[in-house]
Formats: structure tokens, C-alpha cells, sequence
């Protein structure tokens, strides 16, 4: 089993595509559903890795370990849902050129350790992301893609400076030598290293101060597509964003400085969510707003908060899937997605996943969120940063008013139309709320693995040369 | 929130970050000094004995970095991908000339400019050049004959699009088949040669025939896409 | 005077100064210019701006191409310019194409829905609609 | 001699990058920006690096151009009918 397979594959997929193009949707399913496979079978022979071309030390690297494994499966899982979701609406050429090199993109940034491999594959899940954001062809994709585009410019801009300096200075580029050499760097030249790293990555990681055009994009596109951003690509920028800095063994006071920017990003979210009234929006300002406690979690470099923020980000993945698929149902039937839209139907089964998976993004006691936030809680309780735990369940608030003013718009209105939902939907978005249901009730196993994971990528993951 | 203020605001956040940058950089110039040892010349070193190819950048492209190259195409793939699926209907070449001086002289030049493309490929591993720069040179060809003939040349799009998709598939195939046969990818399957000849670099030259085959393709569909104007 | 930039160190340094003067130039180009062709003109040139950087930086006066030609008989790193950031300027140029030619073609859709091309009047998103 | 070839043609690429940017006139902004393609490819070669020069050539300046040009045209034909 070679680690490159989940590259190869789906470019050989998407190369041959001229010699199936009538069943691109059945492809994409079969095609994800093995990776995911491949993925599961991935566990026993952890870590892995896998030199390219030469067995030099310096040569590009595969790997695949603990924390990088957890998310290539989560990863290759919420791309089998959405595809499964797509079944159903037919052959759409776009939609899988864009979505299958969004899952090459994502996997790649996550397995490989080098960094000028990193740049290419940061690039081809922008791209892709640019695509599957014009993917309506009108005026407000075409307006957002383009507004992508120039903040995507500048985010590869910066990362490209980063990486240049850094060949420049040490003369290497996987990211377990840089860690070797970094030190030797002229410090004002690190900081200026790590700015233009830490301006790429946090860019498109939707972190504040760089995070303007987020709620746009979002809007720009469809919700099935806000469903990949969400649970896909930010949290492969936030997962690179922090194994570089772990790596690195940056200074404490730049880890704070990336706790204040996660604290920051958390607080402005939440009220600008508050604020929105358009759902997607709303949706968009939510995803940053738990990046935020994430970059919160993960900046104190510790064991146990590192594994709750792991956890938050399966949870929230697959709830803010459950939650952009539900919307995309409604989107399709009323084009539109103003938050009006939730008094102007009847569908006791598709109202009740939504209400379910916002009480998970929330954290209430029976889903899967709770635990994880709960342990968020706990762990920085046990650091004594009482500060930030006020802030979490103080902002928590806000986030509980705009869901429940949300979820209480299905009780508004007269003259609501039936809304019919397929079998295989409610299959679907069933499935998502009982894996959340069921990791919430039984969290030990999901708790050990994301203990393990946050150990490897806590530990530097060196390696062995 | 404001749009305008909201671009305001961002415009104002991202000039601050440049600007301290700018700053920052032109204070630290000073301090980068060229590195003693780096990769590349661990590379250089060993180019002779594991690729016999004489230009040292050929093997670096698709060999020791084979997997940036096929990252390289396959981002050049989404892209004339999206650039046909957003153009598509076209209908009016923007360039109506119809000198029969140009034809001529496009007549003449068309198997020539070809021909040299098919040379900077398959040389690609002997001097400078290689599978994009010769591609983008045979493609060059093609935008001659648009420009020349306007409306009444029309490579067909369909040939185009399987030669691009089936090149990709078989660098990809290539790449598969190193992993099986050998243990990685783009694995030296084929016998290297010796170092300035023309058949020498083993998969090297195969990497690039398949590149510059797909590359070509890709800038005729391009520029195809392109100079035709789409009235919506 | 020909011996003035004889250290490559100075010569470096000039290099590095100028290319990041044509980076500043075109970053300034992309917060002032309001035409989104102009915008990503400036965007394509503060990325060949650093490429010029970068290949710059690893150019010596005594240092001939990593290709082995009539003359030289063997790779050898004191004779020959590093060939990795060659490699790497190469296939980052192809990507820089590839981003360009997308972005021009949403430009350009953009341009035939709406009938411009200005940043500042693109206004088709937001809270209210 | 080399070295102030170099520097010169730094300055002027920084004169053409300043024309393309910042011109009014969409025309000179793309012939300037096929002038810094080509100085581009000058100093490429200067720097001992034929196989970019190259590509320079025929990518950046050649294609770039190519899609500036049509970009160009197919946005200015609608205010001249």
C-alpha cells in the first residue's frame, strides 16, 4: 500500500475522464468510497512513510501518522457523503472535475513534508475551490470567485516568499530538516518566516484579520459546495498551520499571539453571525467561529486540549455537513437561502436534523460536540486560563441565541408548502446525525484516537532518516 | 455590514500587513547569505550515476521532483478545464482577418513550428527546454493558423480534449506503474542509457513526451477558448 | 569600476533590493488600482518579481547552467548553479499561467454579465438582496 | 560587465512594471507587460538559467501576453460597438 494512491488515483480518475462521461456521478462515489477504504485499512500499519523518487533524507516525504490519519479519514468520508448526496442530481462535469481535485488538494496538504510539495497542492485545492465557487455561472459566483482569487493570490504570494526565504537561508525543504535547521536562522529573518508562512496559511485558514471574505464566499456558492469549504478546506490550512508551528517549536509569545488571533476570531464571528439574517451566512460566520476555539485549543500546545480541539473539528465537520446539505435541499427548492426560508416549509423529518445538528455545533449534552467542547472546557480549566473559559461559554451564548432564533423560524408562518425529501437524503443526513448521536454516547474510542493523535503531532513526528 | 465599508476595511488590514512586511524585508536583506549545503547540489551530485541526463534541471522536473510535475499538469488540467466550461458557446473569432499573405505564410511556417516544439521535447533532457516549453511552441502553431484563418479553422475539440485527458492518464499511468514495478513513483523501469545521446534518462524522456503532448493540447484548447468572444 | 559588484554578496543584495522594489510597486498596484485586469496584471508581476529573487540569489559570477555541454564533463556544485530553484521557478511559472488565465476568464464572464470591471462596484453580495 | 547588465536591466524592469501597472491606458499596460516578459527572459539568461529563460519566453511573455491581449479585447468591444 503506497501513500500516493491517494493522489494517483483520482487524477487517473479524472484523466480518463473523456472514457465515461455519462456516469461521472457513479464514478465519484465508487471513487471516494475507496479511498475511504483505503484509508480505514491505513490503521494497523501506522505511521507510514513513503519517500518519492530517491532515498535521500531531503527528498519529497509521505506521511501518514496518528493526527494526519484522522483527518485523511474524515476527510475521504465527508467526500463520500457529499457525493452520495449528489447521486441524485445526475452527471455534473464541473461539480466532479472540482471536487475530486479538492479531495487530491486536501489529502496532499495533510500527507506530504515538503514544502514546495505543500505550495502545489495548496494551490490545487484553491483552484478547485475557485471553481466549485463559480460553479453557478452567475453574476454572484463570478463576483465572488473573483474576489477568491485575489485574496488566494495573495495568500500564495506570501507562502511562496516563505518558502523561497527558506531555501535561501538553510537550503532545504522538508519540513522535519527545516525544524533541524531553523534555528540557524538570523532571528529577525525567522519572524520574517514565520510572518509570511503564518499570512498564506492563515488566509486561507479563515483566521482573523484575514478572514473578511470568508462570509462572501460562502454566499457566493452553493451549500453543498459551503459543505466541503467548511469541513475540508479550512481545517487542512488550520492542520498544516499548526504542524508547521509545532514543528518549529515557535516562541511562547508567538503561540499566544496565535491564541489572541483564534480568541479574536471566535468573539468577531459569533457577533457577526448574530448580526446576519441570510443563512449562509450565518452557517459561514459559525464555521469561523468554532475555527476559532480551535486555534484557541491547539495554541496552548498541550496533550489534552489538543486532542479536544481534534475531536471539535470531526464534530463540527460532520454536523456542518449535515447542516449545508439540509440547506442545499431547501436552496434548491426556494432559490434562495434567507433565513425566511425556514418558516415557508413543512418537513418534520428534514426540521429535525437541522434542530439536531445545530444542538450539536452548540454542544448540548447527548451529540458528540458537547464532548468535544466539554473537554475543550476541562483542558483549559486544568491550564488555569479561566479567561479564556469564560469567553467560550460567555460568546456559546450568542452562538445559542442566533440557533434558536434560526430553529424557532420553523414554527413562524402560515401557509407552509410540503417539502418532499428522498429516501436516499434522509438516509443520508440520517446517518450523519446518528454517527454524531452515537460518538456523543459512547465518546471513549473517539477520545483515544484523537488522544493519540495529538500526541504524534504534539511530538514533532520526526522522520526516522 | 457595508460592502464598501467591508473593502474599505479590508483593503486598510491587508496594506498594514504588506507595509510592515515591506518594511520588515528591506531591514533583513542584509542578513540572507547563500546556504552551504542544500538539496540541490546533494541532487547535482548524484544526477550522473541515478538518471544519466545531461541537463541537471530536466532530472530535477521529473524525476527527484516527479510528483510536482504531475501536481504542475494536473493544476494546468482544472484550469483549461474551467477556462473551457465558463467560455464555452462561443461563437465569433475575435481576429476575422482573412489575408491570404498570413495563410500563406501559416501555411509554410505550421509543420516547422511543429517540428521545432517536437525538438525542445524530445531534447528536453540534452539542452534547455523541455516538455512546456515545447508544448506551448506546437501550440503556437495552432493560434498562427487562428489567427490567419478566423472562423474557418476549427480544430476539432474533442480530439484535442482526449489527446490532453489521455497523455495525463498515461503520466499518471506511468507513475502507478513505477510503484508497482519498481517501489516508487516514476521508477526508473527502463534501461538509463548513456549520459548526452538521445535515448538516454530512461522514463525521463517518456515523462516529458507525455507532458509536452498534454501541454500542447492544453494551450491549443486555451487559446481556443479565448480568442473567441461569447455574447451573453 | 567594473570590479564593484566583483563580490557576489553586493551583487545579491542589489538584486534583492530591486526585486523587491518591482514586489512593493505591484502590491501597492493591487490595493490602489480599482480595474480588475490591472489588479491581477500587478499580481503576475510581484510573482515574477519574486522569481527574479530567487534564481538571483544563486547566481555567481563564476557559475555556469547545470547542463553538461561540450566543455564540462561532470556535475559538479562548484562550477554549477544550484538546479532545484530552476526547477522550482519553472513549474511555479506554469502554475502562475494556469491561475491567470482562470482569473481573465471570470474576468472577462463577469465583464459580458454586468458590463464592468471595477472592484469597487462589484456589489452583488452582501446582507440585503 | 555582467553584474551592471544586470542592474540595468533590474531598473528597467521596474520602469516597465510601474508602465503596466499603473497606466491608463489598457494598451500600454499590456505592452508593458510584454516588455517586462522579454527583460525577464534577459535576466534569466544572465543568471546562468536557460531552461526558465525558456519557459519565461514562451510562457510567461508569450502565452501571458496571448491572454492579456484577448482578455483586453473581449472586454472593450461592448463600449465600441
Amino acid at each position: 500500500m503506497s501513500l500516493l494512491y491517494f493522489v494517483l488515483l483520482p487524477l487517473l480518475a479524472l484523466f480518463l475522464m473523456p472514457l465515461y462521461r455519462k456516469h461521472l456521478h457513479i464514478i465519484s462515489v465508487m471513487l471516494n468510497l475507496t479511498l475511504l477504504t483505503l484509508a480505514l485499512t491505513c490503521t494497523h500499519t501506522l505511521p507510514m512513510v513513503e519517500r518519492v523518487a530517491v532515498d535521500l533524507p531531503f527528498a519529497i516525504t509521505f506521511v501518514l501518522e496518528r493526527a494526519s490519519w484522522l483527518l485523511l479519514t474524515l476527510f475521504t468520508l465527508i467526500m463520500s457523503l457529499v457525493s452520495l448526496y449528489h447521486l441524485r442530481y445526475g452527471n455534473d462535469k464541473a461539480l466532479f472535475v472540482a471536487s475530486t481535485m479538492l479531495g487530491v488538494g486536501v489529502s496532499g496538504l495533510i500527507l506530504s513534508h515538503d514544502l514546495f510539495n505543500i505550495y502545489i497542492f495548496f494551490e490545487i485545492s484553491s483552484i478547485s475551490a475557485y471553481l466549485l465557487t463559480a460553479l453557478n455561472q452567475d453574476v454572484k459566483a463570478y463576483g465572488g470567485a473573483i474576489r477568491y482569487m485575489i485574496v488566494g493570490a495573495f495568500a500564495s504570494l506570501f507562502l511562496l516568499l516563505g518558502i523561497m526565504l527558506i531555501y535561501l537561508s538553510i537550503g532545504v525543504l522538508d519540513i522535519g530538516a527545516i525544524a533541524e535547521r531553523f534555528g540557524l536562522i538570523e532571528p529577525r529573518l525567522q519572524f520574517l518566516i514565520l510572518l509570511s508562512l503564518f499570512i498564506g496559511f492563515g488566509i486561507k485558514a479563515e483566521l482573523f484579520g484575514l478572514n473578511f471574505w470568508v462570509a462572501d464566499i460562502y454566499q457566493a456558492s452553493r451549500s453543498s459546495v459551503g459543505s466541503l469549504f467548511s469541513a475540508l478546506l479550512s481545517k487542512s490550512y488550520l492542520f498544516v498551520l499548526f504542524h508547521l508551528t509545532y514543528l518549529l517549536h515557535v516562541s511562547p509569545s508567538q503561540l499566544f499571539f496565535l491564541g489572541l488571533i483564534g480568541a479574536l476570531t471566535f468573539v468577531a464571528a459569533e457577533f457577526s453571525a448574530f448580526k446576519s439574517h441570510e443563512s449562509k451566512r450565518i452557517f459561514a460566520f459559525s464555521t469561523l467561529g468554532q475555527i476559532g476555539i480551535i486555534t484557541l485549543a491547539l495554541s496552548y500546545a498541550d496533550a489534552m486540549l489538543s486532542a479536544a480541539a481534534l475531536m471539535l473539528i470531526l464534530t463540527h465537520a460532520v454536523a456542518k455537513t449535515a447542516l449545508f446539505l439540509a440547506l442545499d435541499l431547501l436552496e434548491r427548492h426556494f432559490h434562495s437561502s434567507h433565513s425566511t426560508i425556514f418558516a415557508r416549509f413543512h418537513a418534520p423529518f428534514l426540521m429535525g436534523i437541522i434542530a439536531l445538528a445545530g444542538l450539536s455545533l452548540l454542544g448540548i449534552p447527548p451529540f458528540a460536540g458537547f464532548v468535544a467542547k466539554l473537554s475543550i472546557l476541562t483542558g483549559l480549566a486544568s491550564l488555569e486560563a479561566y479567561g479564556a473559559v469564560a469567553l467560550i461559554l460567555l460568546i456559546s451564548l450568542i452562538e445559542a441565541a442566533y440557533l434558536f432564533r434560526l430553529l424557532t423560524g420553523f414554527r413562524q408562518g402560515t401557509g407552509k408548502e410540503r417539502l418532499y425529501v428522498a429516501w436516499s437524503h434522509k438516509l443520508l443526513l440520517g446517518f450523519m446525525v446518528l454517527l454524531l448521536l452515537g460518538f456523543g454516547l459512547m465518546p471513549e474510542p473517539l477520545l483515544q484516537l484523537c488522544q493519540a493523535a495529538a500526541a504524534s503531532m504534539l511530538g514533532g513526528n520526526h522522520v526516522p532518516l | 455590514m457595508n460592502l464598501k465599508r467591508t473593502l474599505a476595511l479590508s483593503h486598510l488590514l491587508t496594506g498594514l500587513l504588506v507595509s510592515v512586511m515591506i518594511i520588515a524585508l528591506l531591514g533583513t536583506l542584509r542578513l540572507l547569505t547563500p546556504p552551504i549545503d542544500t538539496i540541490g547540489e546533494t541532487l547535482l551530485h548524484i544526477n550522473a550515476q541515478s538518471t544519466q541526463v545531461a541537463n541537471a534541471v530536466t532530472s530535477v522536473v521529473t524525476y527527484f521532483r516527479g510528483l510536482d510535475t504531475l501536481g504542475e499538469v494536473s493544476i494546468l488540467f482544472l484550469s483549461i478545464f474551467g477556462v473551457a466550461l465558463h467560455m464555452q458557446h462561443s461563437t465569433r473569432n475575435l481576429f476575422g482577418a482573412h489575408d491570404t499573405l498570413l495563410q500563406i505564410g501559416a501555411q509554410v511556417l505550421f509543420p516547422l513550428i511543429v517540428l521545432f516544439g517536437v525538438y525542445i521535447i524530445t531534447h528536453g533532457h540534452l539542452s534547455p527546454g523541455g516538455g512546456f516549453q515545447g508544448g506551448v511552441i506546437i501550440a503556437s502553431a495552432f493560434v498562427l493558423r487562428f489567427l490567419a484563418y478566423g472562423d474557418h479553422y476549427e480544430p476539432s475539440a474533442r480530439l484535442l480534449t482526449l489527446s490532453e485527458s489521455l497523455s495525463g492518464a498515461g503520466l499518471v499511468l506511468l507513475g502507478v506503474l513505477g510503484l508497482l514495478l519498481g517501489d516508487r513513483i516514476f521508477a526508473q523501469i527502463l534501461s538509463l542509457g548513456t549520459m548526452g545521446t538521445l535515448l538516454s534518462g530512461g522514463v525521463i524522456e517518456l515523462v516529458y513526451l507525455f507532458v509536452g503532448l498534454k501541454v500542447a493540447a492544453e494551450m491549443t484548447l486555451l487559446s481556443q477558448h479565448f480568442i473567441k468572444a461569447r455574447d451573453v | 569600476m567594473f570590479d564593484a559588484f566583483g563580490s557576489s554578496a553586493l551583487l545579491h543584495q542589489a538584486i534583492t533590493l530591486l526585486c523587491f522594489i518591482i514586489f512593493g510597486v505591484a502590491l501597492f498596484g493591487v490595493l490602489v488600482k480599482k480595474n480588475l485586469f490591472n489588479i491581477f496584471l500587478a499580481f503576475s508581476i510581484a510573482e515574477a518579481a519574486l522569481f527574479l529573487f530567487f534564481i538571483g540569489n544563486h547566481y555567481a559570477a563564476q557559475l555556469q547552467a547545470p547542463i553538461l555541454f561540450e566543455g564540462l564533463s561532470r556535475f559538479d556544485p562548484a562550477v554549477m548553479v544550484d538546479p532545484l530553484p530552476q526547477a522550482m521557478i519553472l513549474t511555479t511559472i506554469v502554475i502562475g499561467i494556469a491561475v491567470l488565465a482562470l482569473a481573465l476568464t471570470f474576468v472577462i464572464r463577469y465583464y459580458k454579465l454586468t458590463g464592468h470591471m471595477r472592484i469597487d462596484e462589484m456589489d452583488e453580495l452582501g446582507e440585503d438582496r | 560587465m555582467i553584474p551592471f547588465l544586470i542592474i540595468a536591466t533590474l531598473l528597467s524592469l521596474l520602469a516597465a512594471a510601474v508602465m503596466a501597472i499603473y497606466s491608463r491606458d489598457p494598451a500600454h499596460s499590456v505592452l508593458s507587460y510584454m516588455g517586462f516578459g522579454l527583460g525577464s527572459t534577459v535576466l534569466y539568461l544572465l543568471f546562468s538559467a536557460p531552461d526558465v529563460a525558456l519557459t519565461e519566453a514562451v510562457i510567461g511573455a508569450g502565452v501571458g501576453a496571448l491572454v492579456f491581449v484577448v482578455a483586453l479585447l473581449q472586454t472593450q468591444n461592448k463600449e465600441q460597438p
